[in-house]
């Protein structure tokens, strides 16, 4: 299945834009789309911990994607 | 009406407010560490609204490129401490109450202490050590800490640590985010800042800080709200009920010395420094001053192999990422020292 | 980077702005009408940001119940003109904009010139008159208009009256509102408001100004974004595309005399006045001071039975409903003479 | 049907509380709604005009209310 990542923060610079869409096994976990993501995008690994959000609620690495779901990579934000 | 709440008659007319919420106002401290683009708008609410005791905490100064966002400093004050300049001009807004500015960097000897005199921290910092420093140690006191951070056109908020009727406490921002490379977060400085942001988002939490004093309204515990000032739409997401961090001390706090240019230029001249390029490839490849090529990415798996005999200067384009690489080799290697090239390649040049 | 640009690096460093988008700002005319809850926060930042004129109109005095959330004044300021107070301390936040205080109520007489001399309106006013005043002055002129309203916990935000690139114009403050009766919206000093929400809502009105100008971000046209200070949600509702109002003038002001109540006894001792209770029946049966009953839901259906031979004084408990009874009496008989008791039955009683 | 509408602002007082669930018929209109709103609150009706939202969008009269929609009614508001 098909579905649409929302970048936030630098996750935004590291995608070059503000969303992306990627292809998924139907059973794919939450770390299963880590794994893809950072393979794709190396410099997400770099940044040690950033936020998966799926339909607004933050998930753990075992939680399964949907179809439909919406999810958003938020990474941590410094500025003051 | 009690005397010298006349000032404070449209918040006591709210529903679910009175006098009594207005004297929970009176009788709080409220400490707001960073006095940059969050704390200017956070602190003036605060001070508007009758927080007994205020104090407010940045060791930095005022700079020209601070004046676009931090509305309680001009010109004529470039130069003086932060947190002092904002206690004059709160003292003036509000003389009822009392502002207590601290001018020395919060840092692992006195943040302790320091959380133990307020009732509420407000973190409106601007970089990670101290925000992991704040919060671990609101942790350890059990305080909870009002969280603000922004970048470009967009910011977060949230309320860590607050102690439910169960005893438990919820998240805190270790569950968020348990550690950062900071030197892969650009900051306001590399990417730039919308100044109504910092308004937005700093008025945001001296709203919680307001409703969990004066215990009226939804807070943003278990939550973090981002808000994107371009399209104006927020999203608030779920974080968990009860904290599933377990932090039982400060955060090990290791020094990052720097060298200037200056400095690294005599040093190498008497051949008394190994120098360690931590760019990747592609950025050596236009220029270099020489050393040994280890990208920062790579850093922590050759670690083992470098020679500890003599004192190493790691550099970058700017100077984040080799400061990050001192951080990782004082973490192996306490002993040995390690400097961090001032202003990287771009001092360098001149 | 140009001279004087190094307050502005840290936003002339964001994404989609550039020094060409700083000089936008800097030839820019923004007029804040309003200096109270909403206009201080608005006009802190659009001063920080480097808006080249900033008009600042307000015919009001600070209050003491002003300063929990009016935070560019303090108690020393009590009793002085808003907009010149205002404008002494934006000054002094940033020398190098021009900033021009009105010290006058707008009204129908010099809306329109007031309006032409500005790139675009900040509507941060307090009263239902003066926004659609400004709304259908804005519209005339074909200028846009950032509106801003708060009460208690809750504010709306929008862009008004943009042209779109076909001619068309966006959706004005009629679209969405094209009456109101205001005697049945409480206000913030009836209802309060928390000062935050004051804060944030002024600052987000900042920034669609500061967006709108700079030609950066998505505007909040043809929609209204509205704000939850107790949950923190937010929602964007859209309105549509085109403006489906024909505004042709300015709306028809109608004075609406009050008398005091010294006056009113005298009047009432010489049998020179007729009385008229607009408030309810449960009301009435409480309390009245004699006169006919017409309660303020029903005067427009009993207008033409009213003897238009004497003067009338319409009354109810603070002055609010009865200011609006002399509105639609004066609306059919613009030549009798219609008072509302200033102050109400409140006043009445001392 | 049954459809929950959200009060803010001053209808929030008028509706006593934050929201309200009202029976309407299966094909009513916004106009039918308003009718039967505004004879349970005649205060509503006292506001001159008052803005209904159907899941985030202005509607007019003539439109028609589907089960599960959002509906919110949003009043003006003064203060600044």
């Amino acid at each position: 299945m098909r579905v649409d990542i929302l970048a936030f923060g630098v996750a935004k610079d590291i995608f070059g834009q503000p969303s992306i869409s990627m292809e998924i096994t139907n059973d794919a976990t939450v770390y299963n789309l880590k794994y893809l993501l950072e393979n794709q995008y190396p410099r997400l690994k770099q940044l040690s911990s950033y936020m998966i959000a799926v339909n607004n609620e933050y998930v753990l690495p075992g939680d399964t994607i949907h179809e439909r779901d919406e999810i958003a990579i938020i990474p941590p934000v410094s500025g003051g | 009406m009690e005397t010298g709440f006349e000032r404070y008659s449209c918040q006591i007319a709210l529903p679910g407010f009175s006098e009594t919420s207005q004297r929970l106002l009176q009788q709080a401290k409220v400490l707001v560490v960073g006095a940059g683009g969050l704390g200017c708008p956070a602190a003036q609410y605060l001070a508007a609204a009758g927080i007994g005791t205020l104090g407010i905490a940045d060791h930095d100064n005022v700079s020209v490129s601070n004046l676009h966002r931090q509305v309680l400093f001009g010109p004529a004050d470039v130069g003086r401490n932060k947190a002092e300049v904002a206690a004059e001009r709160l003292r003036l807004q509000n003389p009822a109450i009392t502002i207590v500015p601290y001018n020395q960097k919060i840092v692992h000897e006195n943040v302790l202490q320091l959380v133990a005199e307020y009732d509420i921290v407000v973190d409106c910092t601007d970089n990670f050590a101290t925000r992991y420093l704040l919060n671990d140690a609101a942790v350890l006191a059990g305080k909870p800490v009002v969280y603000g951070a922004i970048y470009q056109f967009e910011g977060q908020v949230a309320i860590w640590n607050v102690r439910n009727s169960n005893g438990y406490y919820t998240p805190n921002y270790r569950d968020l985010f348990p550690k950062v490379n900071e030197s892969q977060i650009p900051n306001c400085t590399e990417g730039g800042v919308i100044p109504t942001l910092a308004g937005i988002i700093g008025c945001m939490q001296a709203n919680e800080v307001i409703k969990y004093i004066s215990q009226n309204g939804e807070l943003l515990t278990g939550k973090v709200l981002i808000f994107d000032a371009q399209s104006m739409r927020s999203r608030i997401i779920k974080i968990g009920n009860i904290t599933q961090t377990y932090i039982t001390a400060l955060p090990i706090s290791i020094e990052q010395p720097v060298i200037t240019v200056a400095d690294l230029k005599q040093a190498l001249a008497a051949n008394s420094v190994e120098l360690i390029d931590v760019r990747n490839a592609d950025e050596r490849e236009l220029f270099d001053i020489g050393g040994r090529h280890i990208p920062l990415n790579e850093l922590e798996n050759n670690i083992d192999q470098l020679n500890t005999d003599i004192v190493k200067v790691f550099y970058c384009a700017s100077g984040i990422r080799s400061a990050e690489a001192v951080r990782l080799f004082k973490l192996k290697y306490p002993e040995v020292k390690a400097f961090s090239l001032e202003g990287g390649l771009k001092a360098w040049r001149g």
